[in-house]
């Protein structure tokens, strides 16, 4: 069952490669990164899950020896994780849009002043 | 301490700067067939140079065209004391047959004192070691002269 | 009292006095030869200290675009580093100073005198000096080259047989190794890296065929069009010893070997080993060639000696 | 003494967050938080030297007192050792020099008070990387740094190419952090802990395939950090709009903190070095980059963008020195990053001299600043002599140690381009003295000033720095380098105090003992000697000068006298300066297949650059696949 996380972590990945590698529009390319992120998200998720535990939420007098609780250490990391993309994809916006102001376009091709 | 020997040396090791004001090339050649091996110039140490900072004994040659007027003055000034300046053939001498014509400006001695002359049009290429010979005295002198 | 030995190294035998006797001589002799070769009598051999003696007498002018401290100290910086080049370069058994490490130690401080030249040009504000100086270093990536490789092929020559395969770039270590199995010359595995530095010569002392940066036509002696007097002077000795000690480098790496034990007949056969290689690599090649075009020089040196060089390295790679 | 990492690390942060609350309004207060807060992590990781580089213990810190519970880390921990230090101190002197750089460097900009922030959060995050013991740590300080960078580099958004710079950068670096990310979990997944000396103690010779793929993902995202040639595109564009401070603090810190990384993943976390098919790999890396950093910087046309391609070819030098792993190799690599750091930021502050004084860093329209900039010009000659390996100063040391290691390996090919490469360095900065400092001036620059003295105060301590390594070599390996050596290739005490003591003693086995860079080796008659040659050889040559008959050097008179013009052949002296891409049009004719390959392969298109990363990523892939186990 777990499997099919990976899987959709893996096309989730690939898409966003894919995106980021073949799209001109630069609003296409920070939806590919985002795409990035999030497949990488569900592969932290998926990696700390423990078949059959619960969530790892208690409090002390909850705490029995036998209770059992998916992984929470990945769990802590994706949410940093989800905070960094949703800034990386909030700064991308903004320089697309002074991009937009300055060079009127929003295709890769042609935002290249900088080259050679 | 060296100022004996450098004084031997400004006669030993005189360079030359050619310096065309519009000549007929005739001048030039002969020059040129100064350094050539019939005549070997270099033997007395006579050495052609680039550059007017280089040189010690300037070689004017033609009538001073008026294009090239302000050109000879700008380079004769570039060059650094003490300095020795050659007309070779008749040209610089006395405008020789372009005598009058409306481009030519008159004879060298207009613009700079002349140290040595060497006539002949062109002069023989022995005449031109003669006179050099004789700037390479000047030159001693001016060196003397200048300390 | 080593301070005392010093100042006797570094003011009179290898450093200054000598080599810079030695190098006028040596430039005297190749003007000379040229001469001879140009059925011609020419100059007598020291008419080069004729040269440097009336260039000191001479009046020095600094042009008003000129910076000036650049300018005047350029000349002097160049003549250090070779002063302290020449200390290194063993005469047979003698060195002044041997440290573990010369050959990268010599290659660097020959760039120095190069380095000083371009920066004296570049000072100069003269735009002859700007295309001299861009020539200088099309030169010096040029010859890099091929004189890196073969000073590592000799190294690891040298390595693989003294300290057990491991490089060596100590000129003493050398010239021991030699010692004991006679001139480097003989050994059929580097005469191509012999070859390649008989090459590598003329462009390193900047003698005819291929000194486009000072030509003297095209672009009034380049680097050096706004010099005179002495500043000149000292850039005409800089180019002078060099020329000696890149030829006394080809004998210590070459021709070198025990010696003849005594130090002034040591001294007097690297001088006349040095002169036969100025007959050979310098002189010939410039009484034969003409000038090449600039694109043409760095073609050149990274075909024919950077070939010569590599066929030596592997030949060497492979030998033991 | 235990404290010293997180309150330098704290200080710089709280430096940023107390500037957006006071500093907005006036400048002074902003200035004086920015100073104190530098000042302050300058003396605290300065006071870490004595305990961690001299006594060689390693400082440890648990944030939030997280202690390990039965030797298992649950929380994040600081483990400063003397590698971690090295590169430590190289990020605060920058940071420290940079600021005060900047106090008139910005004087121009408006909204300096976000400057001032975003630069403490760079340096914020490039220290907590550096001292950070805890993999998941190093990545959210990786992602700070690279956020932090983007937003410096559009700072000047009036600038041409400045937004889109920062939005290359922007998605280069997300694909890099994304990497990075992607192996720390896949780690994660293999050993369940992210503190680096239990990874590395439990992936002590049991590579899984997993492992090999999460030590793939990671060399790939740190290199793209470090800006190595497959993945550097971004980098030029940035440093080239970045303000001249701050690309300083880039080449001087950012890449060092991609290249700590890899260090620290190849020789710490993974003892990647024992297998020969890593080292080659690196090696390989480091050779393509320096090449190619080096020929690219030969075709440019403007300053900083020049300096940009030479920060790349340098890394490069440290990249293949690491890659030699024996300890030659190491101590010529940390070396010669300690070397870079100084003399690139002292290139860089130059170019900034220049834009602040002049307006433009374009090689075509400068020429003839050394008249009426002479310190400036004299610090410029310092650097460039530096960089390009001369002998009294500090480049000769580090790239002649890289020599000797690379040829001492064995792979002579490496140390002939290492060799022709520092040549074209050379010759790359022959070009910039030519068109900038020396040659004619332009009429426009008439009346350019020397820059004010709070700019040249940094300048010149770089500069002297520059002469002090140079000079010293042996001290400064002694106190700096070896240490960061020998806690990079025996890694016991760096294991231990994490698994507890004599753990890393059965795995590991005896620490290797690293040789002593003493003179002899560094290529070097010790320097003393040096300077008292040349102290001679400067009193022969002025007795030569006195007594010879020499007559005075006759200066240029006011009058207009042709005398001092300079010689155009007779013609009048009309401006006419060989400059930027004047110079070397043999080399240039020569090579213009390559170097047109070469520009139109830099094509500025991202997703171009994002195909050649993720190209390489997945070179890495299968290379590591194939070849390590």
């Amino acid at each position: 069952m777990i499997l099919v996380n990976y899987i959709a972590c893996i096309i989730l990945i690939v898409l966003g490669f894919y995106v980021i590698l073949t799209k001109k529009n630069i609003l296409k390319i920070i939806i590919g990164m985002g795409l990035i992120d999030y497949g990488i998200n569900l592969l932290i998720i998926s990696i700390g899950f423990n078949p059959g535990g619960t969530a790892p939420i208690f409090t002390f007098t909850e705490l029995k020896p036998e209770s059992f609780f998916v992984d929470p250490v990945p769990q802590a990391l994706t949410l940093t994780s989800i905070v960094i993309g949703a800034c990386v994809t909030a700064m991308a916006l903004s320089l697309v849009i002074k991009i937009k102001e300055k060079y009127g376009t929003l295709d890769a091709d042609k935002v290249r002043r900088l080259n050679g | 301490m060296f100022k004996k020997l450098i004084e031997k040396s400004f006669e030993k090791s005189p360079w030359l700067f050619h310096l065309n004001t519009g000549s007929c090339n005739g001048c030039d050649i002969e020059i040129v067939s100064v350094i050539t091996p019939r005549y070997d110039a270099e033997r007395m140490g006579f050495k052609l140079t680039g550059s007017p900072r280089h040189a010690d004994i300037i070689l004017v040659t033609g009538p001073i065209t008026s294009q090239s007027r302000d050109r000879l003055i700008r380079t004769l000034a570039q060059v650094p004391d003490p300095k020795v300046v050659v007309s070779i053939g008749s040209c610089p001498r006395s405008t020789n047959v372009f005598n009058g014509s409306y481009s030519v400006e008159g004879p060298l001695d207009k613009y700079v004192p002349i140290d040595v002359s060497i006539a002949g049009c062109p002069p023989k290429p022995e005449a031109i070691i003669d006179g050099l010979a004789k700037a390479i005295e000047i030159l001693r002198e001016k060196r003397r002269a200048m300390k | 009292m080593v301070v005392l030995k010093y100042l006797f190294n570094v003011l009179v035998f290898p450093g200054l006095l000598f080599s810079a006797l030695v190098g006028l001589l040596l430039s005297g002799l190749d003007r000379k030869v040229v001469a001879r070769m140009q059925k011609r009598i020419g100059p007598p051999i020291i008419q080069p200290i004729y040269d440097f003696f009336k260039l000191l007498g001479k009046e020095t002018i600094v042009p008003r675009a000129a910076s000036r401290r650049t300018f005047l100290y350029a000349p002097v910086i160049g003549l250090l580093a070779l002063v302290t080049v020449t200390l290194f370069i063993p005469i047979y058994k003698y060195t002044a100073i041997s440290t573990v490490a010369d050959i990268i130690v010599i290659l660097y401080l020959l760039t120095i005198p190069a380095v000083a030249l371009i920066m004296g040009g570049a000072a100069s504000g003269s735009p002859y000096a700007g295309v001299g100086i861009s020539r200088e270093m099309v030169a010096i990536i040029s010859y890099e080259l091929p004189l890196v490789i073969v000073l590592l092929t000799i190294g690891k020559h040298v390595g693989m047989a003294l300290n057990k395969g491991v490089i060596t770039f100590s000129l003493s270590q050398i010239v021991s190794y030699q010692a004991e199995f006679g001139p480097m010359i003989t050994n059929w595995r580097l005469i191509p890296a012999a070859l390649a530095l008989l090459l590598i010569i003329p462009i390193k002392v900047g003698s005819l065929p291929f000194d486009i940066a000072e030509a003297e036509i095209e672009i009034c002696e380049g680097p050096l069009v706004e010099y005179s007097g002495a500043p000149l002077a000292i850039f005409k000795l800089n180019h002078a010893i060099k020329m000696f000690i890149m030829t006394s480098l080809f004998v210590t790496l070459f021709l070198s070997g025990k010696g003849t034990g005594i130090l002034i007949l040591d001294i007097v056969l690297q001088v006349l080993l040095s002169a036969v290689i100025v007959v050979i690599s310098i002189s010939t090649l410039k009484a034969i060639t003409a000038r090449l075009k600039v694109e043409q020089v760095l073609k050149f040196f990274w075909t024919y000696p950077t070939a010569l060089a590599l066929i030596s390295l592997i030949l060497v790679w492979i030998g033991r | 003494m235990q404290h010293f990492p997180i309150l330098s690390i704290v200080t710089l942060f709280l430096g940023a967050f107390l500037t957006v609350i006071f500093g907005s309004k006036n400048e002074t207060v902003r200035k004086f938080i920015a100073l104190v807060a530098s000042s302050i992590s300058l003396i605290l990781v300065l006071m870490l030297i004595k305990p961690v580089m001299i006594k060689n213990n390693v400082i440890q810190y648990w944030l939030g007192n997280w202690r390990p519970i039965h030797d298992w880390a649950i929380g994040i921990g600081l483990e400063v050792d003397a590698l971690g230090l090295f590169f430590g101190i190289i990020a605060v002197l920058t940071i420290f020099l940079s600021i005060i750089f900047s106090f008139k460097y910005t004087k121009k900009d408006s909204e300096t008070d976000k400057y001032y922030v975003l630069f403490l959060m760079l340096s914020g995050a490039v220290l907590g990387l550096v001292f950070t013991g805890d993999l998941f740590n190093m990545f959210v300080m990786i992602e700070i740094m690279t956020f932090a960078a983007v937003g410096l580099t559009a700072f000047r958004n009036y600038q041409e190419g400045a937004l889109e710079a920062a939005f290359k950068y922007l998605v280069l670096g997300s694909i890099g952090s994304s990497m990075v990310l992607a192996g720390t979990i896949t780690i994660y997944s293999q050993v369940h802990t992210l503190n680096m000396a239990q990874i590395s103690a439990l992936l002590f010779n049991n590579l899984t395939p997993s492992a090999l793929f999460a030590f793939a993902l990671l060399l790939a995202g740190f290199s793209l950090k470090a800006f190595v040639v497959p993945f550097h595109p971004a980098a030029p564009d940035a440093y080239m709009s970045a303000p001249s401070s701050v690309s300083m603090a880039f080449s001087g810190m950012v890449n060092k903190a991609g290249v700590y990384a890899i260090i620290r993943l190849v020789y710490v976390l993974f003892h990647a070095m024992d297998f020969k098919s890593v080292q080659i790999l690196l090696i390989i890396i480091g050779t393509i980059t320096m090449f190619i950093g080096v020929t690219m910087a030969l075709a440019q046309n403007d300053f900083k963008r020049l300096l940009a391609f030479h920060s790349i070819s340098q890394i490069g030098y440290v990249i293949t020195a690491v890659g030699v792993s024996t300890a030659l190799g190491l101590t010529a690599g940390l070396y010669h990053a300690l070397n870079h750091t100084l003399f690139k930021g002292l290139l860089f502050l130059t170019a900034g001299a220049i834009f602040y004084a002049t307006g433009t860093t374009d090689l075509n329209k400068l020429g003839g600043l050394a008249r009426k900039m002479p310190q400036t010009a004299a610090i410029f000659l310092i650097g460039a002599f530096s960089i390009s390996g001369l002998p009294p100063f500090n480049g000769f040391v580090s790239k002649w140690l890289v020599y000797q290691a690379t040829f001492q390996a064995n792979l002579a090919p490496v140390t002939i381009i290492a060799l022709l490469v520092s040549v074209m360095t050379l010759a790359s900065f022959i070009k910039v003295a030519q068109s900038i400092f020396f040659g004619q001036m332009p009429k426009e620059f008439e009346n350019v000033k020397e820059v004010p003295l709070s700019m040249r105060i940094p300048m010149w301590i770089m500069a002297i720095l520059c002469v002090i390594t140079g000079v010293l070599p042996n001290i400064v390996t002694k106190y700096l380098v070896s240490p960061a050596v020998t806690a990079a290739l025996n890694i016991g005490k760096y294991i231990d105090l994490m698994m507890g003591n004599g753990y890393s003693e059965k795995i590991l086995g005896k620490p290797i003992e690293i040789p002593a860079v003493d003179f002899t080796l560094a290529g070097y008659w010790d320097p003393i000697a040096w300077l008292v040659l040349f102290a001679l050889l400067l009193i022969a040559v002025t007795i030569v000068a006195v007594a010879g008959g020499f007559n005075a050097v006759s200066l240029p008179t006011e009058v207009d006298d042709p005398k001092y013009d300079v010689f155009f052949s007779g013609e009048a002296s009309e401006h006419s300066h060989v400059k930027g891409n004047d110079l070397f049009w043999g080399l240039k004719h020569d090579l213009r297949h390559y170097f047109g390959f070469m520009h139109d392969a830099h094509s500025g298109i991202i997703n171009d650059y994002a195909l050649w990363a993720i190209f390489t990523t997945t070179i890495f892939i299968v290379y590591i696949f194939l070849l390590v186990p």
